[in-house]
């Protein structure tokens, strides 16, 4: 229903900066996710689009009108807060209602309303509490149906489920597909979780340290990770990432002895260049040691996680994880082979840490970070 | 139609009541006018409220204005003097009706009084016949010399308290004021302020000193014995409860002591006694007259005429003085006191003392002063309780003391000489 | 001390004050500026009229050094009664606050020092304070003499710390604990969990986040100590004995009200109105630096 | 949160009981003087015993200050003067914290002064004001020379007046204007978290909405406070009530009180005095125990 | 170093009831993890552990002393707060060593321990500031660290990773392994997110309405979920479940016309009864629709996870979820047969919801429940 256009977007706290000059385009009706780590600026960018933060450089463009001197209310949006911000004095219902009345809805409707919402999120129950007495994922299951009672043009979401349980989690993230599918309203979703980035959004920002590192849909940004950090952060565990050089052959060297054949090191003509090889924990497969091509290690641990299982493997002195589908026993210590397929195969340059693909060389790709 | 007039006075407690009764019976008494008394919690706050509305346009018609703020209104032009009202309102009044000693305190310098006397008294000196009897006297101390000999002979007699006294401001009246008064001796030059902005204090250079020093000496020696309210009992309740055998206090006190009084206690009044050979005057009066405001109606003046006429009957008098410890101010009012033998019946026996003081030395009388017109009077009274405080207190030098009192006290008047540039007492 | 969120409007803002902004106009600025205008004359209490006389009540005051004496036990009085004031009614409000039995009831009493009209407080501690019959006169049993304030200037300005620290206990103490019910109780929980017990919790957790109350009590009672204790000097001791509980406004009150002088009390009044905001402007200035809001 | 701590607690009550005690003792002064005759209240030292003349003496208070009507005035204007001090001033703390706009730290100053001259000391010009509520308007229209050019002009005379003298308005308006309740919202204002003011906002509330929906419920400590204080502080106003009130039908209690005050020379009946004292204290003992029933503890945050 | 006893533990807050009677041994120096919905009574728990919570009923035995009465400060326990409850007053350095401070360590030890704690949850850079000027994230990590810093008898952890992201839980989730394996200290820790609960703890605790469901290792809770509730619960993708009823062939039929074969439901008497059957989405495969023996049903949509997909079909209207990790091209409406190996299913009593298994009879499993 709205467009959001984010142009050369900084943030400064007195001295420091937070946001280094964000641009992205979102289509209006779109889904994005944003991924980053701790303290990258997801909510500082949130802010800021939401009008709670002054924007110190560049603009945000809401439905083509810049929104840079707006008011909040000014620019329907609605916020799930990181931190919920309930309203204290005010029971769930009012908490939910509030922006309802606000609006002027007639108590009727507003009731009628707050009910529905309130059975979205499951908290019918709690309808007469204050937050004063609920617990986390109750408080932060209010904060949702605040922003979603309220059917705006656009929704910014804060980490609006990383207090629930996998299952509700399931339920909540159903539920906002269901409702973005019916109201279309252009959302921003800021997440720690992987899932939820791979499986809510249309397209998937990647931040660090108040710059975007990819922008793609979430498929892409697993498979074709735009740089050594997005390759790193995007899937869990983490891809397997080794530092070395690409020799004469073509092979990416990471020990005095040992090296990986990588078949299209020379065709992108990156000899002798230092790169990072990145390998995900699922492209690799456990093999005999002695296979052949096989890359030698042992086994340090076993990570059981239910439905599937991480091997943890010692390649001579580094540590390199492989998933593994079908229970295994294997003690730590165990010899075991890694197969790769060189399909599978990343490269970063080792410098800028960005993806050396196609015909580019290291020295445009270490130019183009910049 | 009745008329409506506005009477703001200061006192409070039973006395407010007692004037209350008295707007009553006159509101009863006739149909045209209704008088409005309202109480407005003490002097201080009947006179600033009277200025507060006067400057606003809103006076009441008749304002109670206590002794000390005599000087600023006549200054004010902002009254309609008394002797004018009435005549003009078509009363004839005998202004020389007036007991001398209140008289001269409210009239001007030629002698028009400006004001009527309202709540009037004066001090005398309360003494305990049964203590007394005990030093083997059964007369109160005329001079000071006897009354050292009597506090001298009451201390040996084991009691604890022959002289009981206070020194803030509001005790200056008996001690300082009235001494000089019945005295014959001056407070400021210009005969007391009376002929002039320009007077100068002088209490500090008279027989005032001396009997400062005996005082110090009397309360060095345990002999009077300070009793105020900061010590827990004031002189008067002291006296009442038997504890001190001697005080100075108004008239005015004298039915409060009646109905406090140690049951069986018996005691007596007198009047101050002067140093021997000294010429009896007459004392001040005290308390508070009534002032007529400028700029009301004439049938509000009536109305103010009316009233006046009304408090000024004997039978008023009579009345007043036996519900409150105030005294007539006139003598056809005393004379009708004196026929109904008020004066005889216990509670009020001695009262008519307050009379005698008051008219000890007739008004004429050059050598007596006729009361006391000086501006800031309240603080010029505070310098004096401050001069008195470091003496009795701190151990001040008497003389050094009184005298830097009478200089600030100067000052206080020089300001206010100042700000009245250009105008002439009446 | 800013806030993050703020309203733009800036007509909203303004129609916020602008009725207290209109009742101090009408009622405080436009008054006061006439009686501060006396005090560069000798203004005629009945309006006759005034002579201009510039500085000079100014230089009057300032050259006398009782004055000067005043402004100092203005000074000390101020100091004494706000730190009992404060004192005692942030220690009781703390352990009030506790909610340990009765607290109900000493959450109601303990206000009620600051209900009590000015002359019953009069008589009460009079009752309480006569050195010869009163409650303390006790102290005067074990010791003759220790204890007369009719007699000795400190013993009355003690006397009358004490009455006005009594009233203003009630006064603080209600803003205390005021305050110290909207503090989290997450964070005392933290803290427990730190291994903090009370009396700590008190100084690291709850001090620190009273400050903006404990700020706001600091310049009010400052600023009373200074305006509001004439009644008490007034019912208590007029300023005695030999001048030793004479605080500055009292004389402006007496001078002015009862004396007539309102040119010299509104000289007295500038005086004292300039040392308060000066005070004021210090506190805010070093103190309020301290202050936690958040 | 499990406390166990005896010996604090104990130390704590003690104090807290001492405390009480003192609190108390004045009051108990007060109502044994009520109890006594008048002899019996004026020997030094008063009896601690109570006397028997408790309800006479309320009694011949009750009647001699009317206080009835007195009591219903107080009330009324007490609560006028509170509730428009925590009204007004949460108002102006309201705009000096949450808007932005040029010169409001200045404003702040400028109502803070207020507290800087006590009444007594400009009671004379204020009750001129009071007199004619329009007068500054009307001396600053004369001096701009607006009266000449209407005048002239129009050929009105531009005369305004408002009197408020015995009138609710005239007793209570100027009661309000000072700067207590100003500083205290400012002070609790600055400590209510940014996000409820955010989460507000994103909820499309303005200004108004936020001051009526989050911040009058928040203050609710403060402004319970603030009440008890400005009822307790209004009711025991007298010179400022007395001074725009001749007229009976306006008057309140505490003037009443203060000419119960025995005089001078007047009877020392304290007992009487003492025993309207004690009924004039009630009302305001009771909005104190009726308020702190109101208490809410931690509306900001009591999280978990 | 300390072992806790949980013994007929109840909570009630006025009239609502919301810990029902809990029973847990936790050995000296185990690592416990508390799994359950949000609102079931974890952090209630974990407060009245540590102290801050008046027990309603009940006792809590730590070390052997029972500590129903003692302070929360005797009671030697660190706790993370689910809301972090950082003094707001005080810098991230004295927030970290207020404990210190109250414990009356000397000032250099202090910092040098606020300073590694501080290094450990990646904060060094922030020490000075105060919480208001921290991001989400950060603020959890100050919280993290208050408790580290003081290496307590007890670890209290309230979900302390939730507002993290991937990888920062990770390195904090081996950090707090390194800790446990260095302290020893007995730790509680509560937390919504699957792998965590699988990979950090000794043993896992499922919690439902203030009930404790099931306790055993993670894999054991995984693999055997003793009620229909933890099987729902743990896991993700949830395990599917299907109500239905066993015949005389020993089959159990969900619907009019189809059954999936149970072999061991005759052995185990279950002829005639109401059950639920679950089989997790990673047990089922799908193959070819003709398939004999499979189950048919149609492609609702499929899941990216990036490591893996989910398929979401639709088995006769029932939804039912399978995993699959090779990447899959199937378009909506397109039929499958999923097949399941019959060793991978699991039943519960349709009535009491708890596990069916070994020779226990449907009645027996009733009783047992209450
Ligand atoms: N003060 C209170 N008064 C009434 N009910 C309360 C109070 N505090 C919590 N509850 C209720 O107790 C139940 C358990 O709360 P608790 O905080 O223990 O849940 P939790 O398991 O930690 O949930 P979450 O995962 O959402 O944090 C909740 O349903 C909550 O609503
Ligand atoms: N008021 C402030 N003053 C100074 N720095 C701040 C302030 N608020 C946030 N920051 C810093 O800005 C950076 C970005 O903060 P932001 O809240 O946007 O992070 P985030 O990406 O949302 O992190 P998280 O996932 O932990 O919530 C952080 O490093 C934080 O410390
Ligand atoms: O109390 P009064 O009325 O007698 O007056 C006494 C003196 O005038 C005090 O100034
Ligand atoms: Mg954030
Ligand atoms: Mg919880």
């Amino acid at each position: 229903m709205a467009s959001i256009v984010i142009r050369g977007v900084r943030k400064s706290y007195q001295k420091n900066a937070v946001v280094h000059g964000v641009d992205l385009d979102i289509a209006s009706g779109e889904f994005i996710v944003i991924l980053g780590p701790s303290g990258c600026g997801k909510s500082t960018l949130l802010r800021m689009v939401a009008g709670l933060e002054e924007i110190s450089q560049g603009e945000i463009v809401i439905d083509g009108n810049v929104v840079n001197r707006l008011e909040p209310r000014e620019r329907g949006c609605a916020m799930v807060f990181q931190n919920y911000a309930l309203y204290p004095h005010m029971t769930v219902a009012e908490n939910i209602g509030y922006a309802l009345k606000v609006a002027g809805v007639p108590k009727a409707e507003r009731a009628a309303r707050v009910a529905a919402t309130a059975k979205i999120v499951n908290l019918e129950a709690f309808l007469d509490r204050r937050p004063a007495a609920l617990s986390g994922g109750q408080r932060q299951r209010v904060a949702m149906a605040r922003a979603i009672v309220r059917e705006p043009k656009v929704f910014l979401f804060d980490e609006p489920l990383s207090n629930l349980d996998a299952k509700l989690r399931v339920a909540m993230r159903a539920e906002i597909r269901r409702l973005h599918r019916r109201l279309g309203a252009t959302s921003i979703f800021v997440t720690h979780d992987q899932v939820e980035a791979m499986t809510l959004g249309d397209r998937l920002v990647v931040m660090n340290a108040g710059r975007i590192e990819q922008v793609g849909s979430p498929s892409e940004v697993y498979r074709r990770p735009a740089s050594r950090f997005v390759a790193s952060f995007v899937g869990s565990p983490a891809m397997n990432l080794m530092e070395g050089r690409i020799d004469r052959q073509g092979a990416f060297v990471y020990d005095a002895q040992r090296s990986i054949p990588v078949p299209f090191a020379l065709e992108r003509r990156l000899v002798g260049h230092d790169v990072t090889l990145g390998i995900r924990a699922e492209a690799a497969r456990l093999v005999a040691p002695e296979t052949p091509g096989a890359l030698p290690a042992t086994v340090d641990f076993v990570e059981e996680l239910g439905a599937g299982r991480v091997v943890h493997t010692d390649l001579d002195g580094l540590s390199f994880a492989v998933a593994v589908s079908e229970p295994v026993a294997l003690e730590p210590g165990t010899a075991v082979g890694i197969a790769v397929d060189p399909a599978d195969i990343h490269l970063f340059d080792a410098r800028s840490g960005i993806r050396l693909e196609g015909d580019m060389s290291p020295a445009q790709a270490s130019a183009s970070q910049n | 139609e009745t008329t409506k007039i506005d009477f703001w006075f200061g006192n409070t407690g039973d006395i407010a009541k007692r004037v209350q009764e008295q707007c009553d019976r006159f509101n009863k008494s006739q149909s045209d006018y209704e008088v409005v008394c309202t109480s407005q919690g003490s002097y201080d706050a009947s006179l600033q409220n009277t200025i507060a509305a006067f400057r606003a346009g809103k006076q009441p018609t008749i304002a109670q204005v206590s002794d000390a703020g005599t000087l600023d209104i006549m200054l004010s032009g902002a009254f309609y003097p008394a002797n004018k009202l009435m005549a003009d309102m078509g009363y004839n009044v005998d202004w020389n009706d007036y007991f001398s000693g209140i008289k001269s305190y409210y009239a001007t310098s030629k002698g028009d009084m400006y004001s009527f006397p309202f709540n009037s008294s004066t001090p005398l000196l309360y003494w305990n016949k049964d203590a007394f009897a005990k030093i083997g006297k059964d007369h109160a101390p005329a001079t000071w010399e006897e009354a050292a000999e009597d506090f001298k002979a009451l201390k040996a007699a084991g009691y604890a308290c022959p002289l009981g006294f206070n020194i803030s401001r509001d005790e200056i009246w008996q001690y300082g004021e009235q001494f000089m008064a019945v005295h014959g001796e001056p407070i400021a030059t210009k005969r007391n302020g009376y002929e002039g902005l320009d007077a100068e204090l002088v209490f500090n250079k008279g027989l005032w000193v001396k009997y400062i020093k005996d005082l110090k000496g009397w309360y060095d020696n345990g002999e009077a014995v300070l009793k105020s309210k900061e010590t827990g009992q004031t002189f008067v309740e002291a006296f009442a409860a038997g504890d001190c055998q001697v005080i100075l206090t108004s008239v005015g006190d004298h039915g409060n002591i009646g109905r406090t009084a140690k049951p069986g206690m018996n005691w007596g009044v007198a009047m101050l006694p002067v140093y021997a050979g000294t010429e009896r005057k007459h004392s001040f009066v005290g308390g508070a007259s009534l002032w007529v405001l400028s700029g009301k109606s004439d049938a509000e003046y009536k109305g103010a005429a009316a009233f006046f006429n009304f408090i000024a009957k004997p039978e008023e008098a009579l009345e007043w003085s036996t519900v409150t410890g105030y005294i007539p101010v006139r003598n056809s009012g005393y004379d009708y006191l004196v026929k109904e033998g008020f004066y005889e019946k216990a509670p009020y026996a001695g009262r008519e003392l307050a009379i005698k003081s008051l008219t000890a030395s007739p008004a004429d009388d050059a050598k007596s002063y006729p009361g006391i017109r000086l501006g800031g009077l309240l603080q010029i009274r505070q310098e004096m309780a401050n001069g008195l405080q470091a003496i009795f207190i701190n151990n001040a030098d008497v003389q050094t003391s009184l005298d830097e009192a009478a200089a600030r006290g100067n000052q206080i008047l020089r300001r206010f000489e100042q700000t009245y540039k250009g105008k002439q007492l009446p | 001390m800013e806030k993050r969120a703020t309203f733009s409007s800036t007509t909203i803002g303004l129609l916020f004050v602008a009725p207290m902004l209109l009742l101090i106009f009408v009622f405080f600025y436009w008054p006061s500026g006439q009686a501060l205008y006396w005090a560069f004359t000798l203004e005629q209490p009945w309006g006759g009229g005034n002579q201009w006389v510039g500085f000079q009540n100014f230089q009057q005051l300032l050259a006398d050094p009782v004055y000067w004496n005043s402004v100092v036990r203005s000074l000390v009085f101020a100091l004494a009664s706000t730190v009992i004031a404060m004192g005692l009614a942030l220690v009781l409000a703390l352990f009030t606050d506790r909610e340990l039995r009765f607290h109900r009831a000493y959450r109601s009493v303990l206000v009620w020092p600051y209900a009590i009209a000015a002359p019953a407080l009069g008589l009460a501690f009079r009752f309480i304070l006569a050195p010869e019959a009163g409650l303390l006169s006790v102290i005067n049993h074990l010791s003759p003499g220790l204890w007369n304030p009719a007699l000795d200037g400190t013993d009355a300005m003690i006397a009358i710390v004490i009455a006005f620290s009594w009233k203003y206990i009630g006064y603080n103490f209600i803003f205390f604990l005021s305050a110290l019910a909207s503090i989290p109780r997450s964070l005392t929980e933290a803290a427990a969990m730190d291994g903090a017990g009370p009396a700590r919790r008190i100084l690291d957790i709850q001090l620190p986040l009273l400050t903006p109350t404990l700020f706001f009590l600091l310049v009010i009672n400052i600023t009373e100590s200074f305006q509001d204790s004439f009644g008490i000097v007034d019912i208590m001791t007029q300023g005695g004995p030999a001048r030793a509980t004479e605080l500055m406004v009292y004389k402006i009150y007496f001078d002015g009200f009862k004396g007539l002088d309102y040119s010299g009390a509104a000289a007295q009044s500038i005086i004292l109105m300039l040392l308060v905001i000066l005070l004021t402007v210090v506190q805010f200035r070093f103190i309020e630096r301290r202050v936690h809001y958040k | 949160m499990v406390e166990r701590t005896p010996v604090f607690d104990a130390i704590c009550q003690a104090i807290l009981f001492l405390g009480l005690l003192i609190a108390l003792v004045p009051f108990a002064i007060v109502i044994i003087a009520a109890t006594h005759d008048i002899r019996t209240v004026n020997t030094v030292p008063m009896p601690l015993v109570p006397g028997r003349d408790l309800f006479a003496n309320l009694a011949e208070a009750w009647q001699r200050a009317d206080l009835g009507v007195k009591l219903f005035n107080s009330v009324l204007f007490a609560t006028a003067v509170a509730c428009g001090k925590v009204i007004l001033s949460a108002m102006a703390a309201f705009s000096i914290v949450y808007f932005r706009f040029p010169g409001r730290s200045a404003l702040f100053w400028a109502i803070f002064v207020t507290l800087m001259l006590p009444l007594e000391v400009r009671i004379v010009p204020t009750y001129a004001v009071a007199a004619n509520a329009l007068a500054p308007f009307q001396a600053i229209l004369d001096t701009t020379g607006i009266t000449w050019l209407v005048q002239r002009v129009s050929g009105i005379e531009v005369k305004l007046e408002w009197g408020l003298l015995n009138s609710y308005p005239g007793l209570i308006l100027p009661l309000v204007a000072t700067a207590t309740g100003t500083f205290l919202y400012r002070q609790f204002y600055l400590t209510i978290p940014d996000e409820l003011a955010e989460a507000a906002k994103m909820d499309g509330s303005g200004p108004v909405r936020f001051f009526v929906d989050m911040l009058l419920p928040l203050s609710r400590p403060n402004m319970i406070a603030l009440f008890t204080i400005m009822f307790v502080w209004s009711w025991n106003q007298y010179l400022w009530p007395l001074l725009v009130t001749t007229d009976p039908k306006f008057g309140i209690a505490v003037t009443e009180l203060r000419a119960l005050i025995p005089s001078e020379f007047g009877l020392p009946d304290w007992n009487v005095a003492m025993a309207g004292t004690l009924i004039i204290m009630l009302p305001p003992l009771i909005v104190v125990i009726l308020m702190q029933r109101w208490f809410v503890r931690g509306l900001i945050s009591t999280e978990k």
